[in-house]
């Protein structure tokens, strides 16, 4: 499978983007431009000692990483990577199942069981903590991200990944003529879902600014503090491959999946004769080599992954609850209703008024939206309250904006 | 699937849903109480479908009929889901409320409601 | 034809507006005090307005149509489905209740106005405006009602709502009690209204079945095809029924055996007082008697019945008015003897000139309401008209727009009130409708109206001049309130409440009506014109009781409410000298008011009650009647209460119950022995249960083989 | 009949898988491994709901069950641990004896009087590939309406009810 190529590729790209936009080198020594790091830390890892803590649970402490591992590689088995090209049928990694949105739901759902099993096993309070934190930020985000998908499935009208992709080829917002393809990321609610699922997606990654888990200066290193050498490296490939997974599904629902560009090049042929042989061969070009435009995209998203990550700081416990709860729901939830308004009002009045209709109320709720979210930013809210009682059962009054270090665990 | 009885999958959901009462009798810890209720509501749905596979009882044979009781029973089993997700919310709710006041949780000292 | 949508808006709106301000309001003031209010106050207003248009609308379209066609029935969902009888939400749009929906909107929505700048400082805002726009709600169901069920609806659905606001500020035991007595004696006549319900159905139902109105017996375009004939083939029954819809009416609108809520009913709110108590709900029984006046065509006795109950409530009450020194008790008896008139006129047969004085009576009675309220809010809250004097060097525009009100009221030429007292007195005087025998009570009841005018316009002068006018500012005098002697009992009732033995109007809030610094009536206090939001609603009403009568004048409003001339109704004789003698009248009792009170306070009204005339204490205790009424009616009830309470209550009920207990609580200690309270052994019977049942079904149940 | 087909097999393995799970759920000494159990013993039946070709249902049965109610019961499990440590293991009482009593006496009613008779039946009369998404999506939304929405109505009493207990009262 490439990505298993490319997975390596990703941690060095991530090391040097970072290292550049930190104004530093980054790992230059090893092969050119320091392009065999990926291999010599993996062989580093692969030789060190396996340490197993005393106290831990042997079971599931050896169980955890092959179940953050297995998600992660399952994820993008069913993406198209290539449209059926002659006798050859669609290319996915495993089957192009007629629920695959479900079925990448319910692998990305399944990815916290290995943190997890892992933050528990430890025997170790901060791995706990860790552990904790990554079952309740999954628990939050998957909704948004159910909800983001959802919109998408109703567009396209199939859980089909294929038909997702195939129905982005249509042209843009339902024009007649448009020789430009209908990108969801391009419709006002796709990109508005678009924004949500690429939220949920680095949060159900646990990378930053979501990567409270493994929040170092508050959790040592979160729930893999207590592995090392292989189980470690492990964990570490199953972050990056659940990144690239991630990458390409996003790519395939938002971004038109395997297609170049967003351009009809047939249609554009048929429109102006003169540039035919040029679209002719672009149509070819981005038709045959459609994995590679699809990985790409993918690496894209890995390197808004990177840039995120060099740019924002961590959120802390109670604004990430905030973020999922109050803030990317109510969004989604919304979202899917615009999405329900614009296929009711594109059926019954037509493209151009539905559209109308639906801009005018996405504005409209728009704007109410914001107030909410305004007037809830001003509320205070009482999550480190409880989450006190999750370290020691023992203190429990400690009201809201109590920033004692107890107080903003976890 | 082909070549498996009915009787298996229905024997397989009684195995469960009997191993499911026995938990719910024997462990005092209420989480796993509910585990087990999740363990008699998924052996309930197990059942719904593997009717809904065979239909066994129904006398005609036109596919569309079929079909839509098969679909009836998969009905059944979303409504249990959803039940099965509410129920849980709420009771591990309880369950937390309930550790709130004391921090050991054990189903027989919560007898206040003693008569 | 009016088309379902206009009734709906004119219906729904205010019922929106009270949904807002009941769901949104309290949050709304909470969250965002002054402005929320404002808010509030403009929500209020505007969904009345709005249902104001919307029967301005409705009016014109009606207009649009010629005469036989201008009354259209609106049915918008059905109620009650029986066989032989079915009251659907129907709706009647006709001159009449258009002309009462115009009112009831209009006027409405001017108090509306005034409340938001008088009520601005209370800290129920919100629900007073609740209330309020229930009531325009209620009244317009009463007004535009279809059948006789659905506005028997509007009808307690508007005693609800004064009772609501009379006990506005319940804290005060005062007020609470008030309202309980306009409540329970409203009650007697909705009795009446019920009765008079089921025997008019049983009636029409006993001669023609409901076959004819395909059982919507009770609509009133049904009932004006059928009451005629039925009426005039059981003469005595329609006396009874007459009669029963008249109790309702006297309970409504205040006359004479059920009058005395009214007076303590300005307990509320000042803008309740002029919108419910004044211009709109204590008419509403003249409205009653304009919808079935077939019946009493039909019933001479009845009509003879009614003319002689508001002529003699007219006298009564205009007498009482004289004793009556709170400025808004004094108006209060003057609603009750105006709507007197309005009794005298239907009764007579003028019932256009009933529902034409009604009017009139709207704008201006609306307008001294106002007025009154104006003065209170800007004398401290104090209603006493001998503290007031020379108020109208500080309050120069409701001085101006009272003095016209006080010419409405009293009848002088030009104003509103001379043409809709003029039309009373031609259709009292010349109409032989009420005339059994020999005697005609139309024409006495005409007399005594006449008088009355005449006392009308003096007590109303000495409330202008004991108000506005006079030589000193009466508050400023050394002679104060504390050394004055006030004779045993000479009070009213409603002014001597203990207070409330168990505190539980003042455990419920502990100050709820506490509107505003309590700064009392002291030397210098200065009073102050009010806000525009006040004085402009009264300026509106001003330039309507100028115009209004001209406006609406008698013959007119005739052919728009009546175009089909009621039929039994005999032509008016003409007499010659009922409109100058009316005139004089009204001026001759201006002119001696005026002269007799030039000064201000003479001082057999002052503070010291032991100089009164004794014949002015005698009306200030109603002429004994409120005593008997009261002492009657109470010693009666305890009676009757203990003696049920010892027979039945602690024999029978409690018994049973007590028994009942025993039961219950023996069975459960039997019960309790299976609570062990260990939810596993619950668990585990369930499993037993279960396990039985399965047993069960498989011995016995089973019918093997699918 | 002949009972050995792969697909018998296979489903004898799976049953078995499923079986030692729901056993390691209860008689585990400690709820985290009892609630891993119970993981396992959702994706087998998720596994066995893609045998009954309901490929749907057993999606969602991995999303909604392992997805989003185990781990909530982890959450808790973990926040319980935390707390006490020492597990509340079943001991062997009077209660045991007479519940494994009972469930003997229910497999064996209903095993023997009502189960062996689909013994015999052996093809599924289903028609295959039925209960795809839009399928259920139609029999969700039109003839299944009014349960759909009493759910919808019992999953928001739900939300409810959860905020409601898990809100500390505002001082």
């Amino acid at each position: 499978m490439p990505i298993f190529m490319v997975m390596p590729l990703c941690i060095w790209l991530e090391r040097r983007l970072l290292a550049f936009m930190q104004d530093r080198l980054g790992p230059n020594r090893v092969g050119p431009m320091g392009l065999l790091q990926p291999v010599a830390d993996g062989a580093k890892l692969f030789f060190k000692e396996d340490i197993m803590p005393a106290g831990v649970d042997r079971f599931i402490y050896i169980l955890a990483p092959a179940v953050a591992l297995f998600p992660a590689v399952t994820l993008g088995a069913v993406v198209p990577y290539a449209a059926p090209i002659g006798t050859y049928g669609l290319l996915t990694p495993v089957a192009d199942v007629n629920i695959g949105v479900l079925y990448i739901l319910a692998m990305s759902s399944l990815g916290v069981y290995g943190t997890v099993f892992a933050g528990y096993s430890g025997n170790n309070k901060f791995s706990l903590l860790g552990g904790l934190r990554a079952s309740a930020q999954l628990i939050s985000y998957e909704l948004a991200m159910g909800m983001a998908l959802a919109c998408m499935v109703m567009v396209s009208g199939s859980l089909k990944i294929s038909d997702i992709v195939l129905s982005q080829e249509s042209p843009l917002w339902g024009i007649k003529g448009v020789d430009i393809e209908n990108w969801n990321a391009f419709t006002p609610f796709g990109f508005l879902a678009m924004i949500i699922f690429l939220v949920c997606m680095i949060a159900e990654t646990n990378r930053p600014p979501f990567d409270l888990p493994e929040a170092e200066n508050e959790l040592v290193a979160g729930y893999h503090t207590e592995y090392s050498s292989m189980k470690f490296a492990t964990f570490y490939m199953g972050e990056y491959l659940a990144m690239l997974m991630f990458g390409t599904v996003f790519a395939s629902v938002f971004l038109g999946g395997y297609n170049f560009l967003p351009i009809n090049w047939h249609a554009w042929a048929m429109a102006n004769s003169g540039a035919a042989p040029l679209c002719d061969f672009m149509e070819k070009f981005s038709y045959y080599l459609g994995p590679v435009w699809l990985l790409g995209k993918a690496i894209g998203v890995v390197v808004g992954y990177i840039w995120i990550r060099a740019t924002l700081p961590r959120l802390r416990y109670d604004q990430l609850m905030n973020l999922g709860w109050r803030t990317l729901l109510p969004a989604a939830v919304g979202n899917l209703m615009v999405v329900a308004l614009w296929i009711t009002a594109t059926a019954t009045y037509g493209t151009g008024i539905g559209w109308l209709i639906t801009l005018v109320v996405m504005a409209i709720w728009l704007g109410i939206y914001a107030v909410t979210v305004r007037i809830n930013r001003s509320k205070g809210i009482q999550f480190e309250e409880r989450s006190v009682m999750m370290v020691n059962p023992s203190v429990t009054t400690i009201s809201a904006n109590d920033k004692s270090p107890e107080a903003v665990v976890l | 699937m082909n070549g498996v009885p009915l009787g298996g999958y229905l024997l397989l959901g009684l195995l469960m849903f009997a191993i499911g009462v026995l938990g719910v009798v024997l462990r005092r810890s209420p989480v796993v109480i509910f585990m087990c209720i999740e363990l008699m509501l998924n052996a309930a749905n197990l059942t719904f479908l593997s009717f809904a596979r065979y239909l066994p009882s129904l006398r005609s044979d036109d596919p569309a009929m079929l079909s839509r009781q098969a679909v009836s029973g998969e009905m059944m089993v979303i409504f249990v889901m959803a039940i099965a997700a509410a129920e849980v919310a709420v009771g591990l709710g309880i369950i937390m409320a309930i550790f709130r006041l004391r921090d050991k949780v054990d189903v027989d000292d919560l007898n206040v409601l003693r008569g | 034809m009016p088309n379902n949508s206009l009734v709906i808006l004119l219906l729904l709106l205010p019922i929106l507006g009270f949904v807002i301000e009941a769901f949104l309001g309290k949050q709304i003031v909470k969250s965002s005090g002054e402005s929320g209010k404002r808010l509030l106050g403009a929500v209020a207003v505007l969904v009345v307005v709005g249902s104001f248009a919307a029967a301005v609308k409705l009016a014109i379209d009606l207009a649009g149509n010629d005469p036989s066609m201008r009354s259209q029935m609106v049915t918008l969902a059905p109620w009650i489905n029986l066989a032989g009888l079915k009251v659907p939400f129907e709706f009647l749009i006709d001159p009449l209740s258009i002309t009462m929906a115009l009112i009831v909107t209009g006027v409405g929505a001017l108090i509306h106005l005034y409340a938001t700048g008088y009520m601005v400082k209370d800290k129920d805002y919100s629900r007073f405006f609740t209330y309020m726009n229930l009531f325009i709600f209620s009244m317009l169901v009463l007004v535009t009602a279809g059948n006789l069920v659905v506005m028997f609806i509007g009808w307690e659905g508007v005693g609800l709502c004064s009772y609501l606001l009379i006990g506005f500020w319940y804290s005060d035991h005062a007020n609470a009690k008030a309202a309980n007595k306009a409540f329970i004696v409203t009650r007697i006549g909705d009795v009446g209204f019920m009765l008079g319900i089921f025997m008019l159905f049983t009636l029409i139902i006993g001669q023609v079945g409901s076959g004819a109105s395909d059982g919507r017996t009770l609509s009133f375009d049904n009932l004006i095809d059928t009451l005629p004939g039925v009426m005039h083939s059981h003469p005595s029954v329609a006396v009874i029924i007459a009669l029963l819809f008249f109790l309702a009416a006297v309970g409504k609108s205040a006359q004479f055996p059920l009058y005395f809520w009214l007076p303590d009913a300005m307990a509320g709110p000042t803008p309740v007082s002029a919108l419910i108590h004044a211009a709109t709900m204590v008419t509403s029984g003249v409205f009653l008697l304009n919808r079935l006046y077939l019946i009493y065509e039909a019933a001479p006795i009845a009509a003879a019945v009614v003319t002689i109950i508001g002529a003699f409530t007219a006298i009564f009450a205009a007498l009482i008015a004289f004793s009556q020194t709170d400025i808004k008790k004094v108006l209060a008896y003057s609603t009750v003897s105006q709507v007197g008139y309005m009794f005298v006129a239907c009764g007579a047969g003028g019932f256009s000139a009933g529902i034409f004085h009604l009017a009139t009576h709207a704008f201006f009675k609306a307008l001294l309401f106002l007025g009154a309220g104006a003065v209170i809010h800007s004398m401290a809250h104090n209603q006493d008209m001998r503290n007031y004097g020379k108020l109208a060097k500080y309050l120069p525009i409701t001085a101006i727009t009272m003095f016209i009100a006080f010419l409405a009221i009293s009848g002088i030429p030009f104003f509103a009130g001379y043409y809709s007292k003029e039309a009373i007195f031609s259709a009292s005087v010349g109409g032989s409708f009420a005339k059994i025998g020999s005697v005609n009570f139309g024409q006495i009841a005409g007399y005594v109206a006449i008088f009355t005018a005449f006392l009308t316009a003096i007590y109303m002068a000495r409330l202008t001049w004991l108000t506005f006018f006079g030589r000193e500012e009466r508050w400023r005098l050394i002679e104060p309130h504390h050394d004055s002697v006030q004779l045993a009992g000479a009070l009213p009732e409603c002014v001597s409440y203990s207070d409330d033995p168990n505190g539980w109007y003042k455990a419920i809030e502990p100050e709820s009506n506490a509107t505003e610094p309590e700064h009392t009536l002291d030397k210098d206090h200065e009073p102050h014109e009010v806000g525009a939001s006040m004085w402009i609603p009264m300026v509106i009403l001003a330039v309507l009781s100028v115009v209004g009568g001209y406006a609406l004048d008698a013959g007119r409003l005739e052919a728009w409410l009546y175009p089909v001339a009621p039929s039994s109704v005999p032509k008016l004789a003409e007499v010659p000298w009922v409109t100058p003698v009316g005139i004089a009248a009204a001026v001759l009792g201006a002119l001696v008011g005026g002269f007799y009170y030039w000064k201000g306070l003479p001082a057999n009204e002052g503070w010291n009650m032991s100089k009164w005339n004794p014949l002015r204490i005698f009306a200030l205790n109603q002429f004994g009647f409120n005593s008997i009424v009261s002492d009657g009616s109470s010693e009666a009830g305890k009676e009757i209460g203990a003696a049920l309470n010892v027979g039945v209550d602690k024999g029978i009920i409690e018994g049973i119950l007590g028994g009942l207990a025993l039961c219950s609580t023996g069975i459960g200690d039997l019960l309790k022995k299976l609570q062990s309270g260990y939810a596993r052994s619950y668990a585990l019977l369930m499993l037993a249960g279960a396990v039985v049942l399965t047993v069960w079904i498989a011995v016995v149940g089973y019918r093997g083989g699918f | 009949m002949n009972l050995i087909n792969p697909n018998f097999i296979s489903f004898v393995i799976l049953a078995l898988i499923a079986v030692g799970a729901s056993l390691g759920v209860v008689f585990c000494k400690n709820p985290v491994r009892s609630a891993i159990c119970l993981v396992i013993s959702f994706c087998v039946l998720a596994v066995l709901y893609f045998t009954l070709s309901a490929e749907m249902l057993g999606i969602t049965q991995i999303v909604v069950y392992a997805g989003a109610i185990m781990v909530l019961f982890l959450f808790v499990v973990m926040l319980l641990t935390t707390a006490n440590q020492e597990s509340l293991n079943p001991k062997l009482d009077w209660r045991l004896i007479l519940a494994s009593l009972f469930a003997v006496g229910l497999i064996a009613v209903i095993g023997f009087r009502a189960l062996l008779p689909f013994n015999q039946t052996i093809t599924p009369r289903a028609p295959d590939g039925y209960g795809g998404p839009q399928e259920l999506g139609m029999a969700l939304f039109t003839r299944f309406g009014y349960p759909f929405e009493a759910i919808s109505l019992l999953l928001m009493v739900g939300i409810v009810g959860s905020i409601l207990l898990a809100k500390r009262r505002v001082r």
